[in-house]
């Protein structure tokens, strides 16, 4: 597809456990999956190393979406570690869904190792999801904004 | 009061206790403050009254530090976070020695029109009635005792002391309001306005950190938003973000381990509802994950270090809408 | 203040045909703390290599970031590169510019723009890395073999013949597995248990060699060259000590009408049974499911025949409790359920059976002692019906999305046997494409053809449909010929779609190894690394790692036993420094960290603190970093951040998300 | 890139890139004979947007809409969905002769199921 | 004398507006404070004190110094730009006036604070008499008289109508803006409201607290009282006191990294934390007693003692009402006087 720069490029986070999303996302370029370049990966040890401070923080500096990748609950490399994530996930993202932030921007996805579709899938639906959303303004800190 | 002075006494007495932790009278009624008794005499200062809103629960991290046991006066609320404490190996349980005191709910100044107000009757213990006189400056009037209840007590989670040495008095139970109706009511509006809500509550915030320092809780010997380490010290609001990056990473560093003491609520200079965002997590937490109540015990694990095989995805909180 | 490297990789053309090398170069010079940067078409051959380390040496270089391929790949490659030239390798940093960028866009603009972004992050993070050392621990040397098939059973012998102490745990009464119930193993057609039952003697009279069957793993902790496992052994009532294998008990039993496992349950077994005749060990198992002494208290005959004394109702499930150096996961495979694939109406008529049946059917020990008859009626087939395909390639939740690889040849090899022995049988076969890369395969599918007149139809079979005479009318396909085929048959053979082993996503989360959505385990790398786990000491043998036949099972048992024979040869191992870490000062001692941390890595002391002039006992947390795997778990869990991750610290962390979202 | 092509990927929602060209479509056929261009013969009519062919094709009226290739096809390409798909686009070519929506209630028979009757609708409007 | 009436405010509000920038105690969710008026603003001059004491007009909570950016490898330094434009400051009491004064001595004595220095000249103080003084005020003590404020203007409500009395230059020429708005108001009206309002200031409890021993020997000889031992206990060490405190001035400067270079900026510090002061070596005081002793002893010894025997309190009681523990200055006078030391 064509890029329309003139269209609004959001900021997206997306943080990726080392064992199962970062290799799926290895996989999705080793596959030539597309997905668009206003996805920034950082690779984390296992999706359970995310702090809720990252995610606020990202959308601080102006991040407009942030979605975390870790592995298939109960394929945990470390095997605990996606579950503890999914439950600290669930409540901050409803908190920032209480105080109005529209809950499109976060989104926690399973990804293995061997799912290059699904992460390129997720990143393109994602960020649709983001675009259609806007910038953020409800979640950003005004210095960053020039 | 007077049982529970003469029962200090004789605990300092006999040497069971090395000091007590109670409250002592102020200027006015309402003035209380928390305070450590050292000998007899100190203690014809010790007041108890509708006034005595404070936790003492967080003073006793100190007090577990020092020689001998303390003893502390404990409303059934307040043994929840002691509890909690006991759990995160923060207060040590041979270092106290704990009076379950009674409660028939705690007052807020501010709830009683205060515009020169010099004495308030009707607010001691255990007398506790149902009607408080109060005089003031421009004339007396009369307020009754539930419309002057701090929040908290509106929502009281029962007159059941959850540890103790010994219970004095006498409780009641004076909740007569659903404890999660307010936060049923923000999560029921839009986005816009969810987020108007909070922009004008939040917008008051002056970060005096009234809230964190209070909260048994927020126990940290060293703040996150205090420490250089993390990247994340702040001591003002510089912009709107940075009230709620605050205030949802303190609600989420108490979540699981809040036992909805209502401290938060009751000390913020500017009235911002803080057990709002506490109160969210309970009730995401009891809905989610099971009933819960932190302090309720000294040995469960707390839902966020805890998960089921089958707990819900994320993707809950955009199915819910 | 650190002094930083930039590199940057073509790739060839991988990276610099999307990605303007030139322009990322000239982008990192403007970063703080930049005072070199360089791009070369192969930054990880030898050359790129030796530039590195010159620009080390010449700038003084603190630390490095490498814009090339995924760390998966190459970040080794770079931290000994960096190693040797005297650089922390924990100084060196990956931006990942091919995988996640120049291989997934097109836009030249965009791309150069994003791996400017990537760089800097990488930057961001550098500067706030710290030099790493790896610690050490002790290696155990003993291997443990999880299944006792031909992978496992190789591999063990191969570690044994080595000089280690190994252990194999197989679930059922016997080793053997897979192997021990196919009849003929192509292309070479010869007996599977005249090759795998002299592997079986081998490994059970091996001096190094136990073998634990009837036995399941129960739980692992512990990490490379130190796991702990427990292993329980399930009551065979029958004293193994004591047993002879003279086979009376199972002769005498009453309880006769099991479904026999080994046959695929053509036939039935007694409740007291050895698997199959050539069993290791030869000793027999009560299924208390089935026996009338443990269903009612009464019977007994078993006890009563034996004349060695060996049964003993009152065995006991036993636990017992190695130490491991590494562990092999050896779990096999199975056919898929076949409930979803009504069209072919297996489950409707017996004369409609898988090929794994087929092989008991063809085999001499099997349910009709080698003649291949119609299980229906016991009649022989004049026409037989394969299906290719049934179950795998199928991108619904049918079936399997991968191909199962050895369905084609085992196809051809029933084939071949049947028209060998039965001339008067004519055999269809329906398939989709004939897969025969190997050695002497496609020679083999071509006999099968040519030699054999076996009927090749290039297409598929819609439906089987149960005739009233007793025939199966297939519906089907040929593709080339531009017609639709009705053809009547006695027999239809369902080429079935194999499956790792279900118990392997148990094993797996036991071991903290990853698995696919197939549930076939991960390899820590495709191709680099096809025998290891991605979880250090464990490894992977045979089908439970992806679709093999025997040779190459045999192949990979080999070269999963030199990985471990590799590993134990070691007295001792550098373990990950990137463990975490508490800050003492910070540390309210909580025990919030212990509670989520999988390794219990994490113990409370009480120390004296001098916190800024301040001395006090306080209870601290103290991580175990031979124990810490680095998850990060406990990180989030502490809030006043005291706990933090070596190498993936909450600063750099942050660092790296200020620099994209800047 | 062809139009109705493109029409006919969209309205079926189906990928012709996906099939691997097994023929089980074919096989489980019961309009197999009577059909000039064959169920599994209709992905590669669309990947090579031989269009003019396939809506020209009586296949397109000899399909009994029984879905048997939508269901069994491996790969979820569903010829099925294709040729109705071809069907609507010569419907809306045509653009006549459309049955009043009133009408419609009267004409239902419980039993059918609504899928088929709208290919009837299609398939037999000649 | 100039009066208008109440009614009128709104309009007065407007008129002020149209030339300066208009700030004044507004309502939002429940709370008063100082905040810039429009026509939205919930105007509430019958709450005795804001929550914040406006104090933040003139030295905010938070403000930037000067922004650094990188660009193409250059750095460039842009300094805040300094108030320019005229403000009013509408409403403020008596006690927050001379709060002012305080602040005055701190940052317009060398070297000037010129980010503050500039705010000052260009805020006129429009201030505003106490009609209804509470228990907790005591500004009698310092010195402060609730009926008769100091500023550029001052005002009173009395029987519905704002009495405006334009007391200097920058006040007349306020005045001179909005002239035509007001009637002629008599003087006498305003003298028997401030006779009212002076005999409720006698019987408020701590109208006669004494401050004897305070002042600059305070430092030598309170320094080391045991009292303070007592005192601090209950002491959560939160800021409350002295963010809501009209005089408290210490702030802090910190870098934000906004991405595209750094913000400097300052805002509000606290004494009570432990933090305040940190050094790299540590904190020069350690305990909690030693924090808040320093506060006090700022208040009454060490500011009077720079400052020509000037407390740095001035009563207006917020810390009495806003301690989340209940300790406030009253306390730590009334214990000292207690124990004669």
């Amino acid at each position: 597809m064509p890029i329309n720069h003139e269209e609004f490029r959001p900021t997206i986070v997306a943080f990726c456990c080392n064992w199962c999303s970062y290799a799926g996302a290895d996989l999705a370029g080793s596959s030539r999956l597309a997905y668009p370049a206003d996805v920034k990966i950082i690779r984390v040890p296992c999706s359970c190393r995310v702090n809720p401070m990252f995610i606020l923080r990202a959308f601080e500096k102006g991040a407009d979406g942030v979605i975390l990748c870790g592995c298939h609950p109960g394929d945990c490399h470390y095997s605990t570690g996606n579950y503890y994530a999914r439950r600290r996930m669930t409540l901050l993202f409803s908190m920032l869904d209480y105080l109005g932030v529209e809950n499109g921007r976060t989104r926690v996805e399973w990804v293995s190792a061997a799912e290059g579709v699904k992460f390129s899938e997720t990143m393109n639906s994602f960020v649709e999801k983001v675009r259609s959303l806007g910038p953020n303004v409800r979640l950003g800190d005004l210095r960053c904004k020039n | 009061m007077q049982e529970l002075i003469n029962r200090a006494k004789s605990l300092l007495e006999s040497g069971e206790v090395s000091r007590v932790l109670g409250w002592r009278k102020g200027e006015t009624d309402w003035d209380v403050e928390p305070a450590f008794f050292n000998s007899a005499e100190e203690l014809s200062e010790f007041i108890y009254n509708g006034f005595c809103g404070a936790n003492l629960s967080k003073y006793m991290i100190e007090a577990s530090k020092l020689e001998g046991k303390t003893l502390v006066f404990l409303k059934p609320c307040d043994t929840y976070s002691f509890n909690q404490l006991c759990k995160e190996h923060r207060v040590d349980r041979e270092k106290a020695y704990i009076i379950g005191v009674g409660c028939k709910g705690k007052l807020k100044i501010e709830n009683i029109d205060a515009a020169g107000i010099l004495e308030v009757r009707g607010a001691g213990y255990p007398d506790a009635s149902e009607i408080l006189t109060v005089k003031t400056l421009y004339g007396d009037r009369e307020v009754s005792y539930k419309s002057a209840m701090l929040e908290r007590c509106h929502v009281c989670k029962g007159k059941e002391h959850m540890v103790y040495d010994e219970r004095m008095g006498e409780s009641a139970d004076t909740s007569d309001a659903d404890r999660f109706a307010e936060v049923a009511k923000i999560e029921a509006m839009s986005p816009e306005e969810k987020f108007a809500f909070f922009q004008s509550e939040l917008s008051k915030c002056i970060r005096c950190n009234a809230c964190r320092n209070v909260c048994p809780a927020c126990s940290c010997r060293k703040c996150v938003f205090d420490s250089t380490k993390f990247d994340s010290a702040q001591k003002a609001n510089t912009t709107s973000f940075e009230e709620k990056m605050f205030h949802i990473i303190r609600a989420f560093h108490v979540a699981g381990r809040c036992t909805d003491c209502g401290e938060c609520s009751r000390v913020c200079p500017q009235g911002i509802p803080l057990h709002l965002f506490n109160r969210k997590f309970i009730k995401d937490i009891n809905a989610l994950y099971g009933d819960y109540q932190a302090g309720a015990d000294t040995d469960s694990k707390g839902p966020l270090t805890d998960f089921r095989l089958d707990d819900c995805e994320p993707s809950i909180v955009t199915k819910r809408g | 203040m650190q002094k930083i490297g930039v590199f940057v990789c073509h790739c060839g053309s991988n990276i610099a045909a999307t990605v303007d090398v030139k322009k990322v170069v000239e982008m990192a010079l403007l970063e703080q703390g930049v005072v070199h940067a360089e791009d070369y078409p192969y930054m990880c051959s030898e050359a790129g290599q030796s530039r590195i380390a010159a620009a080390i040496a010449e700038k003084g270089l603190t630390g490095i970031v490498v814009c090339s391929c995924s760390p998966r790949m190459h970040e080794a490659t770079f931290r000994k590169a960096a190693e040797r030239a005297g650089l922390n390798p924990y100084m060196v940093e990956i931006a990942n510019i091919r995988e996640h960028c120049s291989w997934i866009h097109k836009d030249m603009a965009e791309a150069t723009e994003k791996a400017t972004i990537l760089m800097r992050a990488a930057v961001a993070k550098v500067h706030l890395n710290a030099p790493l050392q790896a610690g050490e621990s002790m290696v155990t040397k003993r291997a443990l073999v999880i299944g006792g098939g031909i992978a496992g059973i190789q591999t063990a012998i191969d570690i044994a013949d080595a000089g280690y102490k190994v252990d194999i745990v197989e679930k059922t009464p016997s080793i053997g597995g897979r192997m021990s119930q196919l009849d003929k193993t192509f292309p070479t057609l010869d007996c599977s248990a005249c090759i795998l039952t002299p592997k079986m003697v081998e490994a059970a009279a091996h001096e190094n060699i136990t073998i634990h069957t009837y036995s399941e793993v129960e739980k692992v902790s512990g990490f490379v060259g130190n796991f702990t496992v427990d292993i329980r052994k399930k009551a065979r009532y029958v004293d193994i000590a004591k047993c002879t294998g003279c086979g009376v008990c199972q002769e005498k039993c009453p309880s006769k009408k099991i479904p026999n496992e080994f046959n695929r349950g053509l036939n039935n077994r007694s409740a007291i049974y050895t698997p199959f005749a050539q069993a290791i060990p030869n000793v027999p198992v009560i299924d208390t499911t089935a026996c009338i002494k443990f269903k009612t208290g009464k019977c007994g005959v078993c006890e009563k025949v034996c004349q060695a004394g060996a049964i003993n109702y009152k065995q006991q499930d036993e636990i017992i409790t190695e130490n491991y150096g590494a562990i092999v996961v050896a779990t096999g495979f199975d056919t898929i359920k076949l409930d979803q694939y009504g069209e072919y109406a297996y489950g409707q008529s017996k004369d409609v059976i898988t090929s794994l049946e087929l092989e008991r059917v063809m085999n001499a020990a099997g349910p009709t002692k080698g003649h291949l008859e119609r299980l229906s009626d016991g009649k022989a087939p004049k026409e037989i019906v394969f299906i290719q395909c049934v179950g795998s390639r199928c991108s619904d939740d049918r079936g399997k999305p991968y191909c199962s690889k050895i369905c084609c040849m085992y196809t051809a090899k029933h084939a071949m046997l049947i028209r060998d022995k039965y001339p008067d049988t004519n055999v269809t076969v329906f398939y989709i494409d004939v897969r025969t890369p190997g050695k002497n395969f496609d020679e083999f599918y071509r006999r099968a053809v040519e030699d054999y007149g076996v009927n090749y139809i290039k297409g598929q079979v819609g439906k089987v449909i149960p005739q009233p005479d007793g025939s199966l009318l297939v519906q089907g396909v040929d593709l080339l010929d531009q017609k639709q085929i009705l053809k009547k048959a006695d027999m239809v053979v369902l080429a079935t779609a194999i499956e790792p082993n279900t118990d392997v996503r148990k094993i797996a989360t036991m071991l903290t190894a990853s698995i696919d959505t197939n549930n076939f385990l991960t390899e820590a790398h495709p191709k680099l690394r096809p025998v290891e786990s991605p979880t250090a000491g464990v490894f992977l043998s045979g089908v439970c790692q992806g679709p093999k036949d025997i040779p190459e099972t045999v192949a990979q048992a080999g070269a999963a036993a030199v990985k471990v024979i590799g590993l134990l040869a070691k007295d001792k191992l550098k373990t990950n420094p990137c463990t975490a870490q508490s800050d003492e000062l910070l540390c309210n001692g909580c025990s919030q960290c212990a509670n989520v941390c999988p390794y219990g890595a994490i113990t409370y002391e009480t120390k004296l603190i001098n916190d800024h002039g301040i001395r006090e006992d306080r209870r601290v947390a103290v991580v175990n970093s031979a124990l810490c795997q680095g998850c990060g778990a406990c990180t989030v869990t502490c809030p006043s951040g005291a706990m933090d991750l070596k190498g993936f610290s909450n600063r750099q962390i942050l660092a790296e998300v200020d620099a994209i979202c800047r | 890139m062809n139009k109705q092509a493109e029409l006919i990927k969209q309205i079926s929602g189906v990928n012709p890139l996906k099939c691997m060209k097994c023929g089980k479509c074919s096989a489980s056929c019961p309009s197999y004979n009577e059909m000039d261009i064959k169920p599994h013969q209709f992905v590669s009519y669309v990947i090579n947007e031989d269009i003019e062919a396939l809506t020209a094709s009586k296949s397109l009226y000899k399909c009994l809409s029984c879905f048997a290739c939508v269901e069994r096809c491996p790969r979820g390409v569903k010829p099925g969905k294709l040729i109705d798909a071809a069907r609507q686009v010569v419907i809306r070519q045509r653009g006549q002769e459309y049955l009043s929506p009133d009408e419609i209630p009267a004409l239902l028979d419980e039993e059918t199921p609504q899928q088929l009757l709208m290919s009837a609708f299609r398939k037999y409007r000649r | 004398m100039l009066k208008i009436k109440k009614c009128d405010l709104a309009a007065l509000f407007a008129r002020i507006s149209e030339n300066n920038d208009l700030y004044l105690p507004v309502k939002t969710a429940g709370k008063t404070n100082f905040a810039a008026w429009d026509e939205t603003a919930d105007v509430d001059l019958d709450t005795l004190k804001t929550v914040k004491s406006p104090k933040d007009a003139f030295f905010p909570q938070s403000e930037n110094l000067y922004t650094c950016n990188k660009q193409d490898g250059k750095t460039s330094i842009t300094p805040e730009k300094l108030r320019e434009e005229p403000f009013v400051l509408f409403g403020i009491r008596a006690c927050d006036v001379r709060a002012i004064d305080v602040l005055d001595r701190v940052f317009l004595s060398d070297p000037v604070d010129s980010y503050y220095a500039a705010r000052r000249e260009h805020g006129i103080i429009v201030s505003y008499a106490c009609h209804a003084p509470e228990t907790s005020c005591f500004c009698k003590v310092f010195g402060i008289d609730a009926a008769a404020p100091e500023g550029d203007v001052v005002t009173w409500m009395v029987n519905g109508e704002l009495y405006w009395d334009a007391k200097t230059e920058k006040g007349a020429l306020l005045t001179a803006q909005i002239r035509d708005l007001l009637t002629d108001g008599d003087a006498a009206v305003v003298e028997t409201e401030q006779a009212a309002i002076r005999a409720i200031v006698e019987k408020l409890p701590n109208s006669s607290l004494s401050l004897d021993g305070w002042g600059a020997e305070a430092a030598k000889t309170r320094f080391d009282s045991p009292v303070w031992e007592q005192l601090y206990k209950p002491c959560l060490a939160c800021g409350t006191c002295t963010f809501v405190c009209p005089t408290c001035q210490c702030y802090d400067i910190k870098d934000y990294n906004t991405g595209s270079g750094v913000q400097r900026y300052r805002c509000w510090d606290s004494c009570m934390y432990s933090d305040f002061t940190m050094m790299a070596h540590g904190n020069n005081r350690t305990s909690q007693m030693q924090r808040f002793r320093q506060r006090f002893l700022h208040k009454l010894a060490y500011y009077p003692a720079n400052n020509d025997g000037m407390f740095s309190c001035v009563g207006c009681g917020r810390c009495v009402d806003k301690c989340p523990s209940h300790l406030n200055i009253v306390k730590v006078i009334k214990a000292f006087e207690k124990e004669g030391v």
